[in-house]
């Protein structure tokens, strides 16, 4: 084996191993620690991707500039997450909303997740991506669950149905597309792997290739959370704990996301296919316009920023069936850039729901005054969000509407309307959130700010500066893209 | 040579307006008793009114501030410079170019403004009533005189009095419906701004249905006297206004000969009289109106005013 | 004799769809799950047919699985569930019989109208299977949005998953299928578990699932 | 020696700095001095940089940085047009540090405040000094996004936290329609550097369209009518240093961004584009003072009133474009210099009236002004300035007002040379709006000074009101200087602003300087002149002579006496004509149109012991009309759309179903 090839086992048998030792270990501590490092490992191992040169792709796994971003990102927040979920889960203990055994089984779980989205994301063979992202739904669900009370359960029972719903149509998509490629191919396994799809995909089949893609689009579209197919995501964000919810946002959208991606550039090579984009700007706008609304009626900060997750799903979703380098850039860096935010964004709410005790909006008002450090994250968060200046996502959101105006004015206007929608509701929510007379519990918060100013950092950095590297090779994938 | 002797003319004109002005006042007033048949005081009689004002002492409230004792030498030099700027026997007057119409019709703004803000100093509901009912008029008439001078301006193709008189003078003027317009426009406007019967009456002491007189209302001796004066140069300011702009017939030009300058300050003298006599019959004639009234009044005037504007392209389109 | 094979496939994938139609016509609970097993049986019958012709002997292993787990275990331990939940014995459809059926035909239309435009370049049989496959699946989805009672709805899911299995099967030489056809089976398992004793049992009287969104009164 | 541009842009950065170092000392109580005198010197250097680059010429001076768009990287320019707004900004922004020296220190929470200060007067160089697309957007939401930090700062009373909102919500509606705007200027290449876009071509149909867009985006930061809301909400909501410098200055940012588009970028105007800016622009200049009018919140009262400038500056803005779009270079450079010479005053009395306004509210603690009045004898030099402050924004000679004012009249006098009919008959008539609005402003002014400093104090708070601190004295005394100045050398201010005409128009004002007797000649003597010096020597010279005479030969005797109350005194200070009551004759005339205002009396019976009541109901129509509605739209489409939260799993699976199903039968159809 290569180096490369080592780097790549070790991004997915650090997490795994560290998932059997976990099962294994008692303690909250000692778990947790392992647990952060193990996450860091990861990310390390991840980050040791860039050095090396890329191995072959291989039958099975597969390394190229689009999953490396992915792969990064994943690691990248798992870690900072894992840091925020030992403070968070601390204090879970002490009110005594989760036992040391449960603890146990979610650290264990934690790295279970963060080997299935690696996998998804390495793997070079569609059907094992399916299994990956299976695997990485299925311990979410029973994550979700964790709290064992209705509310939770019923959340985690609903994603766990219309996760399997969406399980099988995405499966029924890839047998598609085995079928597609069969003619050309040749039975076994090469028709399933990536590469050789990719090679000659021209001389597919256009009418299966188009079956497939919709089955597919819908199947990961569904974790995605895209209107209408979004149902479980809101609940879910809600219901579980936080540390999953930051992960759900951060990074298991972008894995749906990401599957998509591939089954775009397999259709785009194929000359008789349909064009994926209308269909994606249909649901991406759909989604945007749809969660824009949703925002003005929530009254649990949970689900508000899940609803946020789903209109910025929508933005990027869009992006992409925009394509054209400039929108493709748009969205990389938008999901990139909303990844980093809605996780940080997460982490403030985690600490701000647990010293407030409560995760009803009208209950928290004026934090910048009680908690300082909280309330002025959470406003650098929301900003962030909502798309305002200095931060990452103003910058994406610039590419996307400026290009797609002068491309296709008439596209522009729902998204500029549902842009500003969602913003007045973003900050609508905030006013009330951050400002005015303090409500509720006033006790210092002993939070870990650390990972949620490491987040609010980079976002900053990257509204004003890009560095060039990173921004060649995102342009080099936004031409991948197509 | 020749701007020393325009220097001069410049001041010869500040001070005839200064001894006119009083004097115009008084023909008006005797010309009214003389319609009411009533003998009237003689003509002179403002004269006498300002010395005796002069030497009185000044009764001031208690709470009358800096701005209440300023005002009246504010309100009086703004007029009077204004007044000074207005040809009345000669155009191109020496200091002529440092102020167009507009300016003049500004300077008057803001010895107004002055004026309304003193009514309000001393914190009584008369100066209060006097100087909203004043600034209501203004907000109306100065548009009014603004669309005036527009048409005049347009059709003149200049703001320059000097330049609009000669224009004027010229032949190639004719008859014009905007010209027609404007002058009415004018008329009205210096009826409002005068306080002249039918806006204001400037004899009635009754505070309630004072405008004018109401703002002045705790003004008293020397500061009264300015403040009357200061009146007295407005009724002359603009009746040589409507003169020199609408009959700017015997105006003499820069550089004519001192006998020219004799004919036209008698011809001046003579439009005066003549003015003041058809003033005098109009407000005889007609009853003063309700203040509530008077922004329709003056919402006519606007109307002429714009509609001169407007007209001067049908009537002999340049 | 390629004739022959093709027919047989043909025939059993026809059946499934058959089946499937027939489940969307049962209002009794117990028949539904009776149906099922012979929906089960016959998927089986017909993975171990494509076995037989694509001489692909992991495929039977599929059928094995299909045969004893879905046509046996599973209605076996919903038969149980439903005794000991004591849930009622016949099923709410949210739309009435004869609308699901004229729904379902035009499904089956649609999924034919789609295939069909395949070009002969795919092999004929594997077209056709495809079809039903689509169809099957399609109605699966339907029995899931028109019944009410969770159990049917699980039904539903499974009757779905066949038609997967069935497609998986009928494309020559796939990998994984029958890592897939576990795969599914242990998701299965999740539900009918969820179902049955694990949290919802603890908490609900009824696995009809309107009841879990009853408790959404405090929290919005 | 480092370029001018580069200059500018270290002040920036030293201002970005002075946030941070406000962010560090925010526990120290010396950090207000601290902050505020770190601004004041940043500004006066920035200042003297830009007036420098005016006034000598210098060339444009170009920088890019490597941040912002990452291919492009982060254009600056300093050029004729940049340097006069940086002017207006940095002057602004001195002013108003000055006296936030002295304010400041009353402020009960400065940690809120302090640290977006600096970053609010660096958002506004940024945005002059932005040279494309991606840094001026950045720029100008920042910008944004600093002030409502700052109108956020005293977020306990719910009236701030609604302007605030509303005001964030308009400004990302501006930003958003400024996005479209240069979205469609820079094409879908992406060509976003400025000079890309000034190079480009652009089809009649795209340049209208940009124009809309700008109006939208620019208008409704500058406060056009009906985009203007936000703006009496959210301006007085400040702190009133802040206050100053949002209603002087960040306006009149939104109308560089509006300048810099249109007459830069956008290349050769249709006379349409005039059409329609104009009749913006005088139907935004009357209806702001008629709000102002009947306003009773100084503060209140002066942001509407911004909104009248406002409204002058863009018909002055549209003549220019009118002239231009016919080729009069002469006159569109008149009518463009205009604009930029109100540009100019506006920003120097708008923040002297805030600065007042904050005086007295520093004083009193009152911003009604029902409750003020006689504040002239207990703070002198306070009403003195803002007396000044008066006169020169109602435009009364010999302040800078009426010279700006005098320059559009003139302006407007040119408009018979037009050759399009639609113009000649309409630039009278918004000359007619204009005089109009310029009539109501004085009135507007007179009850502003009259109901606050005249009079009888109304309250205790204005009873015990003292004089306010040097600091705030000094930066106001030296802004009325400053009106005083623009108003008597009108002639230096047009000769400073002639490269920007030049750069902007391709045409200049004849050049002023060596007009006899410094006065100013928009374009020929015999047309028309003014000389602001020599009319306040007259006046002085008059009223001087006017009192030597009578002092020295009549009385100068003075008693003092109760005020004439009809017969009898009257005690209460509450008998003064009020403000409400002062503008009713107003009200009558204009009100029943423009607020559908109604009034009620109810008179009681003779003999009847209850007291007569008299009720006015005045209607905000723009709120009203458009709005409310689209709130109550969007908040019932929210609430039906809410019902998709609480489905059960099978309905929320038959939608899944429903979307499979239609896109395959999307798919059967389609292909």
């Amino acid at each position: 084996m290569t180096a490369a090839s080592d780097a790549v086992a070790w991004v997915l048998l650090i997490p795994i191993c560290a998932a059997a030792t976990l099962a294994a270990l008692p303690g909250y501590r000692l778990t947790a620690g392992i647990n952060i490092l193990a996450s860091l490992g990861t990310l390390l191992a991840a980050l040791s991707l860039f050095v090396i040169e890329r191995p072959q792709p291989g039958q099975y796994l597969l390394i190229d500039d689009l999953n490396i971003v992915f792969i990064v990102l994943n690691t990248f927040v798992g870690f900072t997450t894992s840091v925020f979920s030992a403070s968070y889960i601390a204090h879970e203990l002490e009110t005594g909303r989760l036992t040391p055994g449960y603890l146990r089984f979610y650290h264990a779980m934690y790295q279970v997740m963060m080997f299935g989205m690696n996998l998804a994301f390495v793997s070079n063979n569609i059907g094992l991506m399916w299994v990956a992202v299976e695997i990485a739904t299925l311990t979410t669900v029973l994550m979700v669950g964790i709290y064992r009370t209705h509310a939770a359960l019923e959340a985690a029972w609903k994603y766990f149905i219309l996760g399997s719903v969406g399980i099988a149509l995405a499966l029924f998509g890839t047998i598609l597309v085995y079928m597609a490629a069969l003619p050309v191919i040749g039975e076994g396994q090469d028709a399933m792997v990536w590469t050789v799809l990719i090679s000659r995909a021209a001389t597919f089949d256009p009418a299966l290739l188009n079956v497939a893609f919709i089955f597919l689009l819908l199947g990961y579209g569904t974790k995605v959370g895209l209107a209408p197919l979004h149902a479980w995501l809101p609940d879910a964000h809600a219901e579980g704990p936080t540390p999953i919810s930051a992960v759900l946002s951060g990074l298991l959208l972008n894995v749906a996301l990401y599957a998509v991606l591939r089954f775009k550039i397999l259709l785009a090579v194929n000359p008789d296919a349909i064009s994926p984009g209308p269909l994606m700007v249909t649901m991406g706008l759909t989604s945007l316009l749809f969660a824009a609304f949703m925002l003005y009626r929530r009254r649990d900060i949970k689900r508000l920023f899940a609803y946020s997750s789903i209109e910025h799903m929508g933005i990027i979703v869009f992006a992409f069936g925009m394509g054209g380098p400039l929108a493709n850039f748009a969205g990389l860096l938008h999901m990139v850039m909303h990844s980093l935010t809605k996780s940080g964004i997460f982490y403030a709410v985690g600490h701000i729901a647990q010293v407030k005790g409560t995760q009803r909006i009208a209950n928290i008002r004026g934090l910048t005054e009680t908690h300082p450090a909280l309330g002025w994250s959470l406003v650098i968060g929301v900003v962030a969000i909502a798309g305002l200046p200095p931060l990452g996502i103003f910058m994406s959101e610039f590419l996307i509407v400026s290009s797609t105006f002068a491309r296709q004015p008439l596209l522009a206007i729902p998204l500029v309307f549902g842009l500003l929608l969602a913003f007045g509701a973003l900050i609508l929510r905030l006013t009330s959130l951050a400002f005015g007379e303090p409500r509720g519990n006033a006790a210092p918060a002993d939070a870990s700010y650390l990972p949620m100013f490491a987040h609010f950092a980079l976002v900053l950095t990257a509204g004003i500066y890009l560095p060039g590297p990173l921004v060649v090779w995102f342009q080099h994938v936004a031409n991948l893209l197509g | 040579m020749v701007v020393i002797s325009d220097i001069f003319v410049q001041l010869g004109q500040m001070a005839l307006v200064l001894l006119l002005a009083p004097l115009l006042t008084g023909v008006v007033r005797k010309i009214k008793a003389r319609l009411l048949r009533r003998r009237g005081p003689s003509i002179f009689q403002p004269y006498r009114d300002l010395l005796r004002l002069l030497r009185k002492e000044v009764v001031l409230a208690e709470n009358a501030s800096w701005l209440f004792r300023v005002t009246p030498y504010v309100t009086f030099a703004a007029i009077w410079v204004a007044a000074a700027l207005v040809p009345t026997f000669a155009s191109g007057l020496e200091f002529s170019w440092s102020a167009d119409l507009i300016a003049i019709v500004a300077l008057l703004g803001s010895a107004r403004f002055f004026l309304a803000l003193a009514g309000m100093d001393v914190g009584t509901s008369f100066g209060g009533i006097g100087s909203s009912r004043e600034v209501m008029i203004a907000a109306l008439a100065e548009p009014a005189m603004l669309l005036m001078v527009f048409c005049v301006a347009l059709i003149a193709g200049s703001t320059q009095l000097s330049t609009v008189a000669t224009f004027m003078a010229s032949s190639e003027v004719g008859l014009r419906v905007s010209l027609g317009m404007a002058m009415i426009a004018l008329i009205m406007v210096a009826l409002a701004e005068n306080a002249r019967i039918p806006v204001d009456n400037p004899a009635t002491h009754l505070e309630l249905t004072m405008v004018h007189e109401a703002m002045i209302l705790e003004y008293s001796g020397r500061h009264l006297a300015m403040i009357e004066f200061g009146a007295f140069l407005k009724l002359l300011l603009y009746i040589s206004l409507i003169i020199c702009v609408f009959f700017p017939w015997q105006i003499t030009t820069e550089g004519a000969g001192p006998l020219s300058y004799l004919v036209s300050v008698a011809a001046y003298i003579f439009k005066l009289a003549v003015a003041s006599l058809l003033l005098a019959v109009f407000e005889t004639a007609t009853a003063k109106m309700r203040v509530f009234r008077v922004p329709e009044f003056l919402g006519a005037a606007l109307m002429l005013g714009l509609l001169g504007t407007l007209l001067r392209f049908v009537s002999r389109g340049f | 004799m390629h004739n022959l094979a093709f027919d047989i496939a043909h025939l059993l994938a026809g059946g499934l769809v058959l089946i499937s139609f027939m489940m969307l016509y049962q209002d009794r609970l117990y028949a539904l799950l009776n149906i099922f097993a012979l929906h089960a049986a016959v998927l089986a019958a017909s993975v171990a047919w494509q076995a037989f012709i694509q001489n692909a002997p992991h495929l039977y292993v599929t059928a094995a699985i299909a045969l004893v787990f879905k046509a046996i275990v599973i209605p076996v331990a919903l038969h149980r569930i439903i005794k000991q939940l004591g849930i009622h014995r016949d099923i709410e459809t949210a739309v009435s019989i004869g609308p699901t059926m004229l729904a379902g035909m035009g499904l089956v239309a649609l999924s034919m109208v789609l295939m069909l435009r395949v070009t002969g370049a795919a092999d004929p049989l594997a077209r056709e299977d495809l079809a039903f496959a689509l169809s099957v699946v399609l109605l699966g989805l339907l029995v899931m949005v028109t019944r009410r009672n969770a159990v049917s709805q699980v039904v539903g899911f499974m009757s779905l998953e066949n038609g997967l299995v069935l497609a998986a099967t009928g494309a020559k030489g796939m990998p994984l299928v029958v890592e897939i056809s576990v795969a599914f089976s242990i998701l299965i398992a999740f539900i009918v578990i969820g179902v049955f004793l694990f949290r919802i049992r603890e908490r609900f009287d009824t696995v009809d699932v309107g009841a879990l969104d009853e408790f959404r009164g405090e929290r919005r | 020696m480092i370029p001018a541009v580069a200059q500018q842009i270290w002040c920036v950065a030293a201002l970005l700095g002075t946030t941070a170092l406000a962010i560090a000392s925010s526990r120290s109580r010396r950090s207000t001095a601290l902050v505020y005198g770190a601004t004041f010197a940043i500004s006066l250097v920035a200042l003297a940089g830009a007036l420098f680059s005016l006034i000598a010429r210098t060339g444009a001076t170009e920088l890019t940085l490597p941040i912002g768009l990452p291919w492009l990287g982060s254009h600056f320019r300093l050029d004729a047009l940049a340097a006069f707004f940086l002017v207006v900004v940095n002057l602004g922004a001195a002013a108003a540090s000055l006296y936030g020296l002295g304010y400041g220190s009353h402020e009960s929470t400065p940690q809120r405040i302090l640290p977006f200060f600096p970053a609010f007067l660096a958002g506004m160089n940024l945005v002059v000094l932005a040279d494309d697309a991606f840094t001026y957007l950045l720029c100008w939401e920042f910008m944004s996004l600093a002030s409502w930090a700052l109108v956020m700062a005293h977020h306990r009373e719910p009236d701030n936290a609604r302007a605030g909102y509303v005001y964030l919500v308009m400004a990302s509606f501006g930003t958003l329609a400024l996005l479209l705007a240069f979205g469609l200027l820079s094409g879908a290449g992406g060509g976003y550097g400025f000079a890309a876009i000034r190079s480009a071509q652009h089809t009649p149909s795209e340049a209208a369209l940009v124009l809309a867009l700008m109006l939208l985006g620019a208008g409704s930061k500058a406060g056009l009518v009906p985009l203007h809301v936000w703006l009496p909400l959210a301006h007085p909501a400040a702190p009133s240093h802040v206050s100053a410098l949002m209603s002087g200055v960040m306006t009149k940012v939104a109308i560089y961004g509006f300048i810099r588009v249109v007459f830069d970028l956008l290349g050769p105007p249709s006379w349409s584009a005039g059409v329609v800016v104009l009749i913006l622009g005088g139907a935004t200049a009357v209806i702001g003072i008629l709000y102002a009018l009947m306003e009773n919140d100084l503060k209140r009262l002066l942001a509407y009133s911004t909104i009248e400038n406002i409204g002058v500056i863009f018909t002055s803005l549209g003549l220019a474009l009118a002239f231009q779009a016919n080729g009069f270079g002469l006159a569109a450079a008149l009518a463009f210099t205009a604009a930029l010479f109100h540009v100019l005053n506006h920003s120097f009395f708008k923040s002297l009236l805030f600065f007042g306004a904050g005086a007295v509210l520093t004083s009193t603690g009152e911003r009604d002004m029902e409750k003020l009045g006689g504040l002239i004898h207990r703070m002198p030099l306070t009403s003195f300035v803002f007396l000044v402050g008066c006169v020169a924004i109602s435009a009364l000679p010999p302040f800078n007002g009426f010279v700006s004012e005098w320059l559009i009249f003139q302006a407007v006098l040119q408009s018979p040379d037009l050759p399009q009919w639609v113009l000649k008959i309409m630039v009278p008539a918004v000359g007619a709006l204009l005089a109009l609005a310029a009539a109501l402003a004085a009135a507007c002014f007179v009850k502003a000074f009259g109901i606050t400093f005249l009079g009888r104090a109304r309250s205790p708070a204005a009873e015990a009101a003292g004089e306010v601190d040097r600091y705030s004295l000094a930066a106001m005394f030296s802004l009325a200087a400053l009106c005083f100045l623009a108003g008597i050398l009108p002639g230096l201010v047009i000769d400073a602003l002639s490269p920007v005409a030049q750069a902007m128009i391709g045409h200049r004002m004849p050049v002023q300087a060596n007009d006899p007797w410094l006065s100013i000649v928009p374009i020929e003597e015999s047309r028309s002149s003014y000389n602001g010096l020599l009319v306040f020597a007259f006046i002085t010279a008059a009223a001087s002579l006017a009192v030597y005479f009578i002092h020295r030969f009549a009385s100068r005797a003075i008693r003092r006496g109760p005020a004439w109350g009809c017969g009898f005194a009257d005690p209460t200070p509450a008998a003064q004509y009020s403000g409400a009551s002062f503008v009713q004759p107003i009200r009558r005339v204009f009100g029943t149109l423009v607020f559908q205002a109604r009034e009620h009396v109810d008179m009681p019976a003779p003999g009847d012991l209850r007291p007569a009541r008299f009720k006015v109901d005045m209607h905000d129509l723009v709120w009203e009309r458009l709005y409310t509605p689209l709130t109550e739209a969007v908040w019932f489409l929210a609430d039906r759309l809410n019902q998709l939260q609480f489905l059960t799993i099978r309905r929320y699976l038959s939608l899944v179903f429903a979307t499979l199903v239609t896109l395959l039968l999307v798919l059967a159809i389609w292909s």
